[in-house]
């Protein structure tokens, strides 16, 4: 679909029945949620919504503000010098936007951020002390019980450096990491990226197991087969905005969805054609860099390497 | 404006550069021909003429001064004793019916701050009464000369010699150096073979003071060891291990006051006892009263041309109470004497450019280059007459005292060595 | 689940008409905001008609505006004036070179007065000592600078950040440890004279004399010309660089490297040569200052020097031309008005009386002016000026269709 | 070879008060990444609470003051300026410590003025001999206080919450603050640390073989630099290499000096930094520094 066209004159989407009030059941929920950095407008009028103990799915490409969506309701907006313009975050009642990243965690939010980045020299000890940080001592150890119970290797690895895991091992230690604060909410970064199909079956299957300790999950996803197994509810974001929502297996089932994100169909329309701001061509963007932040810069300096 | 293409705006702005600057001409600014600038001589209604910062009442004297900066201390008392000299001057009645104004500007030792300070009150002194820092003078050196402007600078290296403008008052440090060492040799047993530490600052002052140690060492037959520092450098231990270690008889002292504690203070402790000369900028009475006191009363000497405030003379003794009464609880060290009698070379000139009626730069020049047997009271007899030759060649040698005004008594009048008689003194 | 399709989630908001990805126009909307400052004839938005005379027609009426007040300061102002001015002007020209590296880059550099060194003593060896004609010594003098900046870039390449910043202090030790002992080039610590300037037979010194329109022409007011003159040049040079692709190459490279990288910029080439080109400015800087002294001393290339050029493009702004000269402006002008005017001040105490001194008060103003910058004014004194009076003249610009300058900072 | 112990245990006696000084740049630069310029004014702040004090109550009293005074310093530093300048690039932030220390240095030399104020430790101008080398008692003193400060650096970084956290901080910042980790009071207590490590810095600068703390005192912070950097930024045992390489450095080539002449008279200040010159050259992080992560 055209990005400057607008979701009014926009290409087919499936709606679902309303949702829970997530006020009511103390989750997450966004509205009207605008993100700039700088002069670039990285998300609009985003509404969402995760109720308590739910999984929801957040689909979309590269560049689609799936990461800026999250560093929104983290709090870390202000690492990229990224903020939400207008639009409100709200966790349990509360809301969510313009408090510090460290708040939020105390508040039961936690992000594991994308590409895992465990502190990779410290040991994984001290990862997971550092994940219960911002809260309250007595309750780190229960946590670390928990954690070493769904990940035993991070037990047995538990004075390695974290820099010397494997990829998985980090992955699963990044997730034990946020859980030791305690969270009622997680939110998961491209939590399968880079992994082997089996470890990402592995990490899929932990999400399902801290969802039914009771965990609600936002899970931001590339791997759409995957995330639409895991949710109750997905929401598709192209170029900032929400552009399908609704229930995870209604998305999975439509055509739209199952051409452009789960690899059936003609592959031709693989990505939004038209003008709008896809992926630039080129080198895969550095992961740890929020793609539409530099997009605009992308676009002119692509004409500069030509 | 309407429609102005790239190059009609050009030409435009050449025309209207044109047009001011020609108005420029046509209003006569401040700066047009015969406004003042320049060394026109004008003779005054009294017959006088009269130069650059000299008006029909006052005498525009200033002082490029350090008050912010390392010399801040030193800087202080210049100033305060030049003004005390300057109002009591005026209070008399002035000089050839003028009073002085004294301009003090403070570089803070800051070479272009000094510059930048020089060129504005340069065309509207009659002479500067007090130039401190060796940098920024050298790197003036040549507008003074070329503005004939009678400058005092309160440094005393010999590469500001040779400028009929500048006159540095009493011995130069390689003269001190010299004397100094005649005096280890004669009082403190240095003999032929020897070797003496110099311990000296990187710079004209450091470098001057080498210059006299060497010559003296190399007819003295003795062997100087030359340790070389920044001003930033603070403790000494280094140097003193190298002085130790050469076996050094007796240690010179070219450096700040700082320097000269943590060397007199780390020597005496790792048993280095050995006597210390030092230039006269080598010492000040603020470090008796911090640990390295007691190691500088020992066997710490300095040496200057000038008189310390403990002197007992009449002179002295009027300027120590007229200070004190002015500048009650403020440090009396030889800024003061110095100062004050800076103050009074531009004076003596002034007053003898008067009698002369030529109140110009030459005019106060020539008067000032007349004078052979200045001063006494404050230090040595100094001999204007001529400017690549120090003007004095004597040095007294004072000694720490924590009781004496000033933190210093005279150890040994002044005297020149026999060495610092025919001694060439290098210029510029 | 009974209806599968029906209304976006996404509800149009008020500004649903703009399009998510900005285009320039709307990227200046958001923070041009029309303010009294704008020249009255480009206020209203009729003008929007004919934009492109009226945004020329302003320009042109402020630089010749500019020029007619630079043609004409030597013809009112006395030397202490055109020396201040010429003060500023070199620094300014050093400013932009290391606004170019710092600013523009993000290279920290606390070793910008070692090349100013290096220019006012090449100038003086290859004028004096090789007999090289003065306008030949003083570019060859900027080369030489350059290659010192190329010598040092293997370091400058490699380093980042904090390291590069403290590594280039090295360049002020090292450089004024060479200054004081290499005596017969430099003329160790008393430095050396710096021949005049002679270019086209004129001669930029006190003499010959030189009368123009009934007004004395010394060595300042030759020199006036000279370095307004030499920083126009570099100025439109340096913008061109920050305005075109290499600009943009290197504002990425400061704000995301490896993104950089990634996209093809050659960050360790780019790095290495913005620190040659930031050292040639240094040099000319050097060149000019070198001029205005009539003698090179190595005091004054010391660390404090480094530091002030820091502070000016902070207090300019950081990554502009125009920023850079605000900023050298501000810096070197601000002692030496204190100074001047101390009588007349009511803050500031007579020297020695025990207040603060004017030196103080110039110290303390600019430390708060560089704290200030920071904390109120993003942009510095050049990002004031731009929201207060340019803003319109953008937008015209903009309005034209013309393409966005790249941004500078 | 008499003479070379000598100048190695002095220039190692140095080198301890140089790593104290860079000990406290560590600190700061492994919170936020700054590098903190300010350093030097914190210096003199301690310095001059301790000067002013110890007359009135005592060595030790007034040594406890002068660290909680720089420290509080350093804190307000942080809270009032730092915390709030919101600028792209942590050199603009160096430049902004420039900035402070302008302000604070030139206050506080005002304040000092022309005096030369001691410190009045109870070490006096003792020195200690160890066969044919002496050393002041003041820099055994220094010496042990930078070790035993080094060391219970080390131990905190590892074993408590707040190492952890600071820890955390200088891998990732973000990444700290997603765990919760207050990123303001990390990096406020690293200034306040670093400003109480700068008055015991201070401490040692002022007292024998230095007369005491004058305006000139700052300058010394200047030699930290070089120690911080050739030790690794980021580095605590990099901070005491550092120190004990410059201060070994430039004690042995003012020593020398006259053997060395042809690299010029007075090369001892500018040794240390040929050092870190060559050592930058072969480890573009230091000796012990981390390899700046490539983090974009």
């Amino acid at each position: 679909m055209s990005g400057e066209a607008g979701p009014e004159t926009g290409g087919p989407r499936i709606e679902g029945p309303r949702i829970a009030d997530p006020e009511e059941t103390g989750g997450l929920d966004i509205r009207g949620l605008e993100v700039r950095y700088g002069p670039v407008r990285a998300l609009r009028g985003v509404h969402l919504s995760v109720p308590g103990g739910a999984v929801a799915a957040v689909l979309g490409a590269n560049g689609a503000g799936k990461t800026t969506l999250l560093r929104a309701v983290s709090g870390t907006l202000r690492f990229h010098r990224g903020a939400i313009t207008s639009g409100t975050v709200a966790f349990g009642g509360s809301r969510l936007d313009g408090v510090p990243a460290a708040a939020v965690v105390r508040r039961g939010v936690v992000q594991v951020p994308e590409g895992r980045r465990v502190f990779a020299r410290m040991t994984v000890a001290e990862n997971l002390r550092a994940g219960a940080l911002g809260v309250p001592g007595r309750r780190a150890a229960a946590a670390r019980e928990r954690v070493f119970e769904l990940f035993p290797v991070l037990a047995e690895r538990a004075h390695q450096r974290a820099g010397l895991l494997s990829g998985g091992e980090q992955q699963m230690l990044a997730i034990g990491r946020a859980l030791m604060a305690g969270p009622s909410l997680l939110l998961l970064d491209e939590p399968t990226l880079g992994l082997a199909p089996l470890m990402a079956a592995r990490i899929a299957d932990t999400v399902r197991q801290i969802n039914a300790q009771g965990t609600s999950v936002l899970l931001v996803e590339q791997n759409a087969a995957m995330a639409l197994a895991l949710a109750e509810r997905a929401y598709v974001l192209e170029v900032g905005e929400v552009a399908l929502s609704g229930p995870a297996a209604d998305l999975a089932a439509s055509d739209e969805v199952r051409r452009r994100y789960l690899g059936v169909g003609a592959p031709e329309t693989d990505r939004p054609v038209g003008t709008g701001p896809g992926p630039a061509p080129g080198p895969a963007p550095d992961p740890a860099t929020d793609p539409a932040a530099e997009k605009h810069e992308r676009t002119r300096l692509a004409r500069w390497t030509a | 404006m309407g429609k102005i293409g790239t190059r009609a705006g050009v030409a435009a702005l050449a025309l209207l550069s044109l047009a001011v600057a020609a108005s420029a001409a046509g209003c006569a600014s401040g700066k047009a021909t015969g406004g003042g600038d320049g060394a026109g001589a004008t003779a005054g209604g009294d017959g006088v003429k009269t130069g650059p910062g000299v008006s029909a009442t006052t005498i525009t004297v200033s002082a490029l001064t350090d008050l912010t900066g390392p010399y801040a201390s030193f800087g202080k008392s210049l100033t305060q004793a030049q003004q005390l000299y300057f109002d009591q001057v005026n209070a008399a009645g002035g000089v050839c019916g003028r009073k002085y104004e004294l301009v003090v500007r403070d570089h803070g030792y800051d070479t272009q701050k000094a510059v930048a300070a020089y060129t504005e009150v340069a065309p509207k002194s009659a002479a500067i009464a007090q130039f401190i820092g060796s940098p920024m003078i050298t790197a003036l050196k040549q507008r003074v000369d070329g503005d004939k402007l009678l400058t005092i600078p309160m440094a005393w290296a010999t590469t500001l010699l040779g400028s009929r403008a500048i006159q540095v008052t009493g011995t130069t440090y390689d003269v001190d150096m010299i004397n100094a060492v005649e005096f280890l040799v004669k009082e403190k047993g240095i003999t032929s073979g020897d070797k003496i530490g110099h311990l000296y600052f990187e710079g004209d002052y450091g470098e001057s003071s080498l210059n006299g140690s060497k010559y003296a060492a190399d007819k003295l037959g003795l062997q100087i060891v030359e340790q070389k520092i920044k001003a930033t450098d603070q403790d000494m231990s280094a140097q003193v291990a190298a002085f130790k270690a050469a076996g050094v008889k007796a240690v010179l002292v070219s450096v700040g006051p700082r320097q000269t504690a943590s060397l007199v203070g780390v020597s005496l402790a790792k048993g280095m006892d050995v006597p210390f000369v030092g230039s006269n900028s080598a010492y000040s009475p603020q470090l008796l009263p911090t640990p390295a006191g007691p190691a500088l009363l020992k066997d710490f000497y300095y040496v200057s041309a000038g008189t310390p405030v403990s002197v007992q003379n009449a002179a002295m003794q009027r300027l120590v109470a007229d200070y004190q009464a002015k500048y009650p609880g403020e440090t009396l060290d030889s800024g003061v004497p110095t100062g004050w009698s800076a103050a009074m070379i531009v004076d003596e000139a002034m007053k003898k450019a008067c009698e002369a009626k030529d109140l110009t730069r030459e005019g106060v020049l020539t008067a000032h280059r007349s004078q052979s047997g200045f001063g006494g009271d404050f230090g040595t007899p100094m001999d204007f007459t001529f400017f690549d030759k120090p003007a004095s060649r004597s040095s007294y040698l004072l000694k720490p005292d924590k009781a004496a005004l000033g933190g210093a008594v005279v150890f040994r009048e002044a005297e020149v060595s026999e060495l610092a008689k025919d001694y060439p003194v290098p210029v510029g | 689940m009974s209806e599968p399709v029906s209304e976006p989630v996404s509800e149009p908001t008020s500004e649903a008409a703009t399009p998510v990805r900005d285009t320039p126009t709307t990227a200046t909307s958001t923070t041009a905001t029309p303010t009294a400052g704008t020249p009255a004839p480009g206020a209203s938005r009729p003008l929007l008609a004919v934009p492109g005379i009226t945004a020329r027609t302003l320009r042109l009426v402020l630089w010749l505006a500019v020029v007619a007040v630079a043609v004409a300061v030597p013809f009112y102002l006395e030397g202490f004036w055109l020396q201040a001015g010429l003060f500023a002007m070199s620094a300014a020209i050093g400013a932009i070179g290391i606004n170019l590296l710092t600013g523009a880059t993000g290279q920290l550099s606390l070793g910008h007065a070692f090349f100013l060194a290096v220019g006012a003593y090449s100038y003086v060896y290859l004028s004096t000592d090789l007999g090289l004609p003065t306008p030949l010594a003083a570019v060859a003098a900027v080369i030489v600078a350059g290659l010192c900046g190329g010598v040092f870039s293997p370091i400058a390449g490699r380093l980042k950040g904090a390291y590069l910043g403290i590594a280039t202090l090295a360049l002020i030790f090292v450089g004024q440890h060479i200054l004081f002992n290499a005596e017969p080039v430099t003329g160790g610590f008393n430095g050396r004279p710096v021949p005049p300037m002679e270019l086209f037979g004129l001669v930029f010194a006190d003499t010959p004399e030189l009368v123009v329109l009934n007004v004395p022409f010394g060595s300042l007011e030759r020199l006036w010309f000279l370095g307004i003159a030499l920083l126009a040049g570099v100025a439109v040079f340096a913008r061109g660089v920050l305005r075109g692709r290499p600009g943009l190459a290197m504002n990425t490279i400061r704000d995301h490297e490896i993104a950089a990288g990634v996209m093809g910029v050659p960050v360790a080439r780019y790095r290495a040569g913005v620190f040659v080109l930031s050292s040639m400015y240094g040099g000319l800087a050097g060149v000019l200052v070198a001029l205005v002294f009539q003698q090179v001393v190595p005091d004054y290339f010391g660390m404090l020097l480094s530091l002030d050029y820091l502070a000016m493009i902070v207090i300019g702004g950081l990554g502009s031309v125009a920023g850079a000269v605000a900023g050298a402006a501000f810096v070197s002008l601000l002692p030496q008005l204190l100074t001047r005017y101390s009588d007349a001040l009511p803050l500031v105490a007579e020297p020695g009386s025990g207040g603060v001194s004017p030196a103080e008060a110039a110290r303390i103003l600019y430390g708060a002016a560089v704290v200030a910058v920071v904390l109120f004014l993003p942009g510095g004194l050049a990002g004031l000026a731009t929201r207060l009076g340019r803003v319109r003249l953008k937008e015209l610009r903009w309005a034209k269709s013309a393409p966005a300058p790249a941004s500078r900072r | 070879m008499a003479v070379f112990l000598e100048l190695l245990v002095n220039g190692i006696s140095v080198g301890a008060v140089y790593a104290l000084i860079a000990l406290g740049f560590v600190v700061i630069f492994k919170a936020t990444e700054v590098v903190n310029f300010t350093h030097a004014s914190l210096l003199l702040a301690g310095g001059y609470v301790i000067a002013r004090l110890h007359p009135l109550i005592g060595f030790w009293a007034a040594l406890a003051a002068g660290i909680a005074a720089a420290a509080l310093v350093g804190a307000l530093v942080e809270f009032l300026i730092l915390r709030r300048a919101h600028v792209g690039s942590r050199g603009v932030l160096a430049i902004v410590t420039i900035g402070v220390d302008i302000l604070l240095t030139t206050e506080l030399t005002r304040q000092i003025g022309t005096e030369v104020l001691a410190l009045g430790d109870p070490w006096g101008d003792r020195v200690l001999h160890l066969g044919p080398v002496t050393i002041a008692e003041t820099r055994v003193v220094a010496l042990a206080v930078a070790a035993a400060l080094i060391v219970a650096f080390l131990l905190a970084f590892k074993f408590t919450g707040w190492g952890v956290a600071m820890r955390a901080t200088a891998e990732d910042a973000e990444t700290a603050a997603l765990m919760g980790v207050r990123l303001g009071r990390v990096s406020l207590s690293a200034w306040a640390v670093a400003g109480a490590l700068a008055a015991v810095a201070a401490l040692f600068l002022c007292v024998f073989p230095t007369p005491g703390l004058d305006r000139g005192t700052a300058a010394a912070a200047m030699k930290a630099f070089p120690a911080a950097i050739l030790g690794g930024l980021d580095s605590t045992t990099g901070a005491l290499a550092g120190g004990l390489i410059v201060g070994v450095t430039e004690t042995l080539m003012s020593g020398y000096q006259s053997e060395l002449a042809f690299l010029g008279r007075g090369i001892g200040d500018a040794a240390p930094f040929l050092v870190m010159i060559v050592i930058l050259l072969l480890r573009p992080s230091g000796l012990f520094g981390t390899k700046e992560p490539a983090r974009v």
